[in-house]
C-alpha cells in the first residue's frame, strides 16, 4: 500500500520534444476545458429553467435565428479545427534529417527485450545511457513482431518493425532515469519488455562508456557477416565477378539500369542488401541473390554500418 | 398469369418491390467491390515493392487458360443478359435456354481453373518449399495470385447456384423469370463477378509478358 | 378500434412455438433474437473484463498468468465489439423500430433479415469455439505479423467468426437501405424521417462498404497463418503496415457503426423529453451522413507511430479534424434542442444526458488524438483507452439503455419500474466515470494498455479504476433484473406511454404481426411536439 | 404454356446491342492480350488496366443496364469505385511518400 502513495500526478519533461508535446497538450486540455464547461454550463441553465412546468417562456423560434446559430457555429468549428491543426500539428511534424554530431544508437527488439548498442560497441539489455543535452538518434528495427519504443518522460514514441528500420531522434535534457516501456502488444510478456533509460551528464556517460566491456563495435560485426557471407567473392575490388565496388559508396549518386539516380543512403543500402533486384545499378547483371531472407535485421544493419565504413579505393586501370 | 402472384410480403406493389430488389443488390454489389478492393490494395501496394518479381512471377501463370476463360465468362454474362431480354419479351422457353447456356459457360469456367490450378501446382508455383521463381516479391504475386483467383471461384459458385436456383423454379412456371425479380438480381450478380475478372486478367495474366 | 386491436395477437404471441420464433421472418422477432444474443455476449464480455481489472488492483499481477490475461482482454474486445456494439442498436432496436418508424410491414427483405441472425450465430458459434480452445491472446486488432506468425491462440476460428459476423452486418445494412428507400408510408418524406432512421440509414452505408474490407483482410490472416502463403510476412517481402491500413479502413469507421446508431437513439429521447422539435433537424441530418462519409477518410490516425509516413500522418490529421466537426455540430444541436423545451427526467432521458456529457468528453478528446505530436505521446496507452470507451461504453452503451428503456413499453406491452431505472442510469454514469475517467490520467503519465504488471505509481488509478468498474458492473445488472422483472410484474403500458410523435407510438404495443392495423399516412413534420393552432392540428390528430 | 414461336431475325434484333457489346468485349480482350506482347516498358501496366476499365465499363453499361437504369441505381453503382479510389488515394499518401 505504500506503494500507492507514490504516485504522480506530473511528467517529467525530460527532452526538448517533451515541452513541446506538452505545450500542444495543455492548451488543447484548456480549449477542450472551455467547450466542455460551456456545454455543461448551458445543459444546467436550459435543464433548470425549462424543466416541465416551470414558468419559462417557451414559443418557437424563429427560422432564420437557428440558421443564423446553425452556420454560427458550424463556422465556428471548422475554423478552431484547422486552427488547432495548423497550431500544433502543421509545425511540428517532419522529423530533422540525420545530421553529423548525433549520437547513433542501434536499437533491436526482440521477444521480449531490448538490446541497445552504442557507436562504439557497447552493448546494453532493457536499459540505455544516455548523455544528457546531445541530439540522439535511434535507429530501431525488431526480430520478431512490431514492438513499439516508448518513453513517456520524452513523449516518444516509434514503432520497431521486423524487416523495416525506424528512427527516432530527440535531445535528453534532463538527469534521471525513465521508464522504457513497449507500447506495441507483442505477445505473452508484452508487459515485461520493459527496461531503463539513464540520462547523465556528458562527463558521466564518458566515464560509464569506459568502463563497459565491449563486445564487437557494429563495424567489426559488420566485416566478420561480410567475410561470413562471402560478400567479397564478387564486390572486392580485386574481384573477377562483375559486381558493384562499394569503397565509398555511402552518400554517393548512383546511377540505376532504369536512367534514375538515387543517393546511396542507409535506407538504399539495406534495400540492396535484402532485395537487390530493386534497384539495379547501371551496367550490371541483377545476379545477386537476396540476403533478406538469410541475414536477421540486426545483421543488415551490421553490414550496412561496415559498408559505410569502407575507405574509397584507388580507381582500376 | 397476372405477375402479381409474385408480390411477396411485405409488398403492395410489384413493380416497387423489383425496385427494391434492384437497389438492394446494387448496395450488396458496392458490397463485393469493397471486397476484392482489400486485394487490388495489397496487389498494387506490392507491385509497387516489387516491380521485378511481379513481372516475374506475372510471366508464369498460363495465359492461355486465363485468356480462354476471359472469354468464356464474358460469353456467359451475354447469354445472361440474353436471358433477361427474352424473358422481358415473354419468350420463356429462349431465356431457359440461355440460362442453360450460361450454367455450361460458367461451369466451363470452373473446370478449366481447376485444370489450370493443376498445371500450378504441377510448376510447384505455389508459395512455400520448392518455389521455383527466387525473385523477390515473386511469392507475394502467387499468394495474390491464389486468393484473388480462389474468392473469384468462389463467387462464380455461388453465382452457379443462384442459376441454377432460376432455372430450377421456374421449370414449371416460366413466367416467374419475369415476373419475380430473381433473374435481374441473379444476373447482376453473375455480370459483376464477369467484371471483377475483367478486372483480375491483366493484373494476373498479362503482367512481364513482354521480357523472356 | 380497441376490438379490432385485440382481436389480432400481438407479434410476442402470435406463435409460441421454438419453431415459431427461430424460422419467423419478423421484423420484430428478429430484433428480440437479436437482444437475446448480444446480452448473453455482453455478459461474457463483461466477465471477462471483470477478472482483467481486478488483476489489475495489483502491480505484479497476482490473479492471472501473462497469458492468461492476454487472453482475457482480446476475448473482451472481440466480442464487445463485433459480437456486442455492431449489433446493438442496429440489429436489435433498429431492426425493430425501422419499419414501424416508416410506417411499413416489415423490412424489405424480412428472410434475409433472419439470415442476417443466422450469419451472427455462426459467427458467435466460432467466438464460443474460440473460447473452448483456450482463447486468442492477438488483441482484438490481430495485427501481424505476431497474429499470422506468433501467436499461439486459436487466431483461425477467432478470425472466422468475425469474418461470419461481419456477412450478418452487411446483409443488414443492404436490408435497411433498401427498406428505407422502397417502403416508406404515403407521405413520409425524406426530411421527414426520424433521426433515428437516419441514423440507421447512414450506419448500413458504412457497414455496406467498410465490412466487406475487413473480411478480405481477415482472410489474408487466414490464407497466411492456415496456408503459410506470404501476404504480411515482412521476411518474405510483405508489409506488416498494409494489414494495418486494411485493418483500420473497416475499423475506423466501424467506430461510427457504434456511434451513428446511438445518436440516433439520443436524437429521438432528447425531443420527445424536452417535448420540442430537433433544433436544426437538416443539418442533423447533413451531420449524420458527413460523419458516416468522412469518417472512411481517417482510419490512418491510428498509424502515426507505425511507421506511416509524415505526409500521411498531416494529411489523416488534417481530416481526422475535419470529422470532429459534424459531431460537434450534433452535440450543439441537441444542446440547443433543450432551450425552450419542457423538459422531464424519466429514465430515458437521464441516459441521453449521460450520452451527451459522456460522448462531448470522448469527442473532445478525441481532439488529442487527431493532434500528432500528442498522439504520438499518449496512443497505444490507457488515454486511448479511455477516449474509446467515453464513445462506445459512455456513448453507444448508454444510448442503447437509453433506447431500450423508452422502447421497452412498445417492445414488450410493459413499463419498466422508473425509480430504479433512474437509479441505475445515475449510477452507471458515476461508475463509468469513476472507471474511465483515472484512465486519461495514468494515460498521460505513461501508462501503456495491454500490460499485465506494471509500475507501482500507477496502481492508486488502477484501484480507482477497478473500483468504478465494480459499481458500473452493478449498473448494467440492474436493468438487466428490473426490465425481466417489469415482464411479470410491469403495468400495461398502453399505445403511447410518453406521449411522444412518431409512427411507432401509433401502432399498439406490442405490436401485431404487420405492425399497423390501418396503413398510416404521414401528413406533419417529425417531432411536431407543439402542433399549431387551427384546423391543421385537427387534422394531424385524427391520423392516429 | 405453349412453347413459344420467335423469328430468328425479331430475336437478333431483341439482342443485337448485346452482341454487338459482346463482340466489342472479344475484340478488346485479343487487343489486349496482343497488346501485353509488344514491349512498352511501364507503359503495359496502364495500358491494359485502360483496356480492363473500357470492358467493365462496357459489361456496366449495356449488360447490366446502367445506361437506362435510374439515377438511385447509378449512384448505388458508382460507391464502390469511388471508395476505391479513396482506399487507394489515401494509401497511396502513404506508401508514395514513405
Amino acid at each position: 500500500m505504500a506503494a500507492m502513495m507514490d504516485f504522480k500526478l506530473s511528467l517529467p519533461e525530460a527532452s526538448q520534444n517533451a515541452q513541446q508535446v506538452d505545450i500542444a497538450f495543455f492548451s488543447v486540455l484548456a480549449i477542450s476545458g472551455v467547450i466542455l464547461l460551456t456545454l455543461l454550463v448551458l445543459l444546467l441553465i436550459f435543464i433548470v429553467r425549462y424543466r416541465k412546468g416551470s414558468r419559462a417562456k417557451r414559443g418557437p423560434l424563429p427560422e432564420w435565428l437557428k440558421r443564423e446559430f446553425e452556420l454560427g457555429w458550424t463556422s465556428a468549428t471548422i475554423f478552431l479545427a484547422i486552427f488547432i491543426f495548423w497550431w500544433f500539428v502543421g509545425g511540428s511534424i517532419f522529423p530533422p534529417r540525420a545530421f553529423p554530431g548525433q549520437l547513433e544508437i542501434h536499437v533491436v527488439a526482440k521477444q521480449w527485450m531490448w538490446k541497445t548498442e552504442h557507436p562504439d560497441g557497447a552493448r546494453e539489455i532493457d536499459a540505455l545511457h544516455l548523455p544528457v543535452n546531445t541530439p540522439v538518434r535511434l535507429v530501431m528495427t525488431s526480430e520478431d513482431v512490431i514492438h513499439s519504443f516508448f518513453v513517456p518522460a520524452f513523449r516518444l514514441k516509434q514503432d520497431v518493425l521486423p524487416m523495416i528500420t525506424t528512427e527516432l531522434e530527440f535531445t535528453p535534457t534532463e538527469l534521471g532515469t525513465f521508464h522504457l516501456f513497449c507500447a506495441e502488444y507483442c505477445g505473452a510478456q508484452h508487459s515485461r519488455m520493459t527496461g531503463q533509460i539513464t540520462v547523465m551528464t556528458q562527463s558521466q556517460y564518458a566515464r560509464w562508456l569506459r568502463l563497459q566491456p565491449h563486445g564487437d563495435s557494429l563495424v567489426r560485426e559488420g566485416e566478420t557477416l561480410y567475410a561470413k557471407f562471402g560478400c567479397g567473392a564478387c564486390h572486392a575490388p580485386t574481384s573477377r565477378i562483375q559486381a558493384p565496388k562499394l569503397g565509398g559508396i555511402a552518400g554517393q549518386a548512383v546511377a540505376l539500369q532504369t536512367g534514375a539516380r538515387v543517393v546511396a543512403d542507409d535506407a538504399y543500402l539495406r534495400r540492396s542488401i535484402t532485395d537487390p533486384r530493386a534497384d539495379i545499378v547501371a551496367g550490371f547483371t541483377p545476379i545477386m541473390p537476396s540476403y533478406g531472407a538469410v541475414a536477421t535485421s540486426s545483421e543488415v544493419e551490421a553490414l550496412v554500418a561496415y559498408v559505410k565504413a569502407l575507405p574509397k579505393e584507388e580507381q582500376q586501370p | 398469369m397476372s405477375d402479381s402472384a409474385y408480390l411477396r410480403p411485405p409488398w403492395k406493389n410489384l413493380e416497387r418491390q423489383h425496385q427494391a430488389v434492384t437497389l438492394g443488390i446494387w448496395a450488396f454489389l458496392g458490397s463485393e467491390v469493397l471486397l476484392f478492393a482489400g486485394l487490388f490494395a495489397g496487389y498494387s501496394v506490392y507491385r509497387g515493392l516489387h516491380p521485378a518479381g511481379f513481372l516475374a512471377a506475372g510471366r508464369e501463370t498460363s495465359i492461355v487458360f486465363g485468356t480462354v476463360n476471359t472469354a468464356i465468362l464474358m460469353t456467359s454474362s451475354l447469354t445472361m443478359a440474353m436471358a433477361g431480354r427474352t424473358a422481358k419479351a415473354r419468350l420463356f422457353h429462349a431465356a431457359r435456354i440461355l440460362l442453360f447456356a450460361t450454367f455450361a459457360l460458367g461451369l466451363l469456367f470452373l473446370v478449366l481453373k481447376g485444370f489450370e490450378y493443376r498445371e500450378d501446382i504441377h510448376k510447384h508455383l505455389i508459395p512455400g518449399p520448392g518455389f521455383p521463381i527466387s525473385v523477390e516479391g515473386a511469392a507475394l504475386f502467387f499468394s495474390f495470385y491464389w486468393v484473388m483467383t480462389g474468392i473469384h471461384a468462389t463467387h462464380v459458385t455461388g453465382g452457379l447456384v443462384a442459376v441454377l436456383r432460376l432455372i430450377v423454379t421456374s421449370r414449371n412456371d416460366t413466367a416467374w423469370l419475369a415476373g419475380s425479380g430473381s433473374q435481374e438480381a441473379t444476373a447482376l450478380y453473375w455480370h459483376l463477378v464477369d467484371m471483377i475478372w475483367i478486372i483480375l486478367y491483366p493484373l494476373l495474366y498479362l503482367a512481364g509478358r513482354t521480357h523472356g | 378500434m380497441s376490438e379490432t386491436l385485440s382481436a389480432i395477437p400481438d407479434y410476442l404471441h402470435d406463435g409460441t412455438t421454438l419453431r415459431s420464433w427461430l424460422f419467423t421472418t419478423d421484423h420484430k422477432r428478429i430484433g428480440i433474437l437479436f437482444a437475446l444474443a448480444i446480452t448473453v455476449f455482453f455478459f461474457i464480455g463483461g466477465t471477462a473484463i471483470s477478472i482483467v481489472r481486478l488483476d489489475l488492483l495489483t502491480p505484479a499481477g497476482d490473479l492471472v498468468s501473462d497469458d492468461t490475461y492476454n487472453r482475457l482482454f482480446t476475448i473482451h474486445g472481440i466480442i464487445m465489439v463485433w459480437f456486442f456494439l455492431i449489433p446493438s442498436i442496429p440489429a436489435t432496436l433498429g431492426n425493430f423500430l425501422l419499419p414501424l418508424m416508416i410506417g411499413a410491414e416489415d423490412l424489405a427483405f424480412p428472410r434475409l433479415n433472419l439470415l442476417s441472425w443466422y450469419l451472427y450465430m455462426g459467427g458467435a458459434t466460432f467466438t464460443v469455439l474460440t473460447l473452448i480452445l483456450g482463447g486468442v491472446d492477438t488483441g482484438w486488432t490481430f495485427y501481424t505479423p505476431y497474429s499470422t506468425m506468433f501467436a499461439n491462440g486459436a487466431v483461425l476460428t477467432a478470425a472466422a467468426g468475425v469474418l461470419i459476423s461481419g456477412f450478418s452486418s452487411v446483409l443488414t445494412g443492404v436490408n435497411f437501405i433498401a427498406t428505407t428507400h422502397a417502403l416508406r408510408a404515403p407521405g413520409m418524406t425524406w426530411f421527414r424521417l426520424p433521426l433515428f432512421v437516419w441514423s440507421m440509414y447512414a450506419t448500413s452505408l458504412v457497414m455496406v462498404l467498410a465490412t466487406p474490407v475487413l473480411a478480405m483482410t481477415l482472410v489474408l490472416v487466414m490464407a497466411e497463418r492456415w496456408l503459410g502463403l506470404p501476404i504480411f510476412d515482412p521476411s518474405r517481402g510483405g508489409d506488416p503496415i498494409l494489414f494495418q491500413h486494411l485493418f483500420w479502413f473497416y475499423s475506423h469507421p466501424a467506430v461510427y457503426i457504434m456511434i451513428l446508431p446511438a445518436m440516433g437513439v439520443v436524437s429521438e429521447l432528447i425531443a420527445c423529453f424536452a417535448r420540442r422539435r430537433l433544433f436544426g433537424y437538416s443539418f442533423m441530418v447533413y451531420a449524420l451522413v458527413a460523419i458516416a462519409v468522412i469518417g472512411f477518410f481517417v482510419w490512418g490516425h491510428h498509424m502515426f507511430v507505425s511507421g506511416q509516413s509524415a505526409y500521411a500522418n498531416i494529411v489523416f490529421s488534417f481530416l481526422s479534424f475535419m470529422v470532429a466537426v459534424p459531431s460537434a455540430i450534433k452535440v450543439f444541436n441537441w444542446t440547443a434542442t433543450l432551450y425552450r423545451g419542457s423538459i422531464s427526467f424519466e429514465a430515458p432521458m437521464l441516459y441521453a444526458f449521460g450520452f451527451l456529457g459522456l460522448f462531448t468528453v470522448g469527442g473532445l478528446t478525441g481532439l488529442f488524438l487527431a493532434t500528432v505530436p500528442i498522439d504520438i505521446h499518449v496512443t497505444d496507452t490507457y488515454f486511448v483507452v479511455a477516449h474509446f470507451h467515453y464513445i462506445m461504453v459512455g456513448g453507444s452503451v448508454c444510448a442503447y439503455l437509453g433506447g431500450l428503456h423508452f422502447w421497452w413499453p412498445k417492445i414488450t406491452g410493459k413499463l419498466y419500474p422508473e425509480a430504479w431505472a433512474r437509479f441505475a442510469a445515475i449510477l452507471m454514469f458515476f461508475g463509468f466515470n469513476l472507471t474511465f475517467f483515472p484512465q486519461f490520467v495514468m494515460g498521460y503519465l505513461g501508462m501503456p494498455r495491454r500490460y499485465h504488471v506494471y509500475p507501482p505509481e500507477f496502481q492508486i488509478y488502477h484501484v480507482l479504476s477497478t473500483s468504478g468498474a465494480v459499481v458500473l458492473g452493478t449498473a448494467y445488472f440492474l436493468p438487466l433484473a428490473y426490465l425481466l422483472g417489469s415482464l411479470w410484474w410491469g403495468r400495461n403500458a398502453g399505445i403511447n406511454p410518453w406521449k411522444a410523435k412518431g409512427l411507432e407510438w401509433q401502432a399498439p404495443s406490442p405490436p401485431p404481426h404487420k405492425n399497423f392495423p390501418v396503413p398510416p399516412h404521414v401528413p406533419d413534420e417529425p417531432y411536431d411536439y407543439h402542433p399549431k393552432e387551427g384546423p391543421l392540428a385537427e387534422a394531424a390528430g385524427d391520423v392516429s | 404454356m405453349a412453347r413459344e414461336k420467335i423469328p430468328a431475325k425479331s430475336f437478333w434484333k431483341l439482342n443485337r446491342d448485346l452482341v454487338m457489346t459482346w463482340a466489342g468485349l472479344c475484340a478488346l480482350l485479343a487487343i489486349t492480350c496482343t497488346l501485353a506482347y509488344v514491349p512498352m516498358g511501364r507503359g503495359n501496366l496502364p495500358v491494359s488496366l485502360v483496356i480492363a476499365a473500357i470492358k467493365a465499363a462496357l459489361v456496366g453499361a449495356i449488360f447490366m443496364r446502367l445506361s437506362d437504369h435510374n439515377a438511385l441505381n447509378r449512384l448505388a453503382a458508382s460507391v464502390g469505385p469511388i471508395w476505391i479510389f479513396i482506399m487507394f488515394v489515401l494509401m497511396g499518401s502513404d506508401y508514395f511518400t514513405r
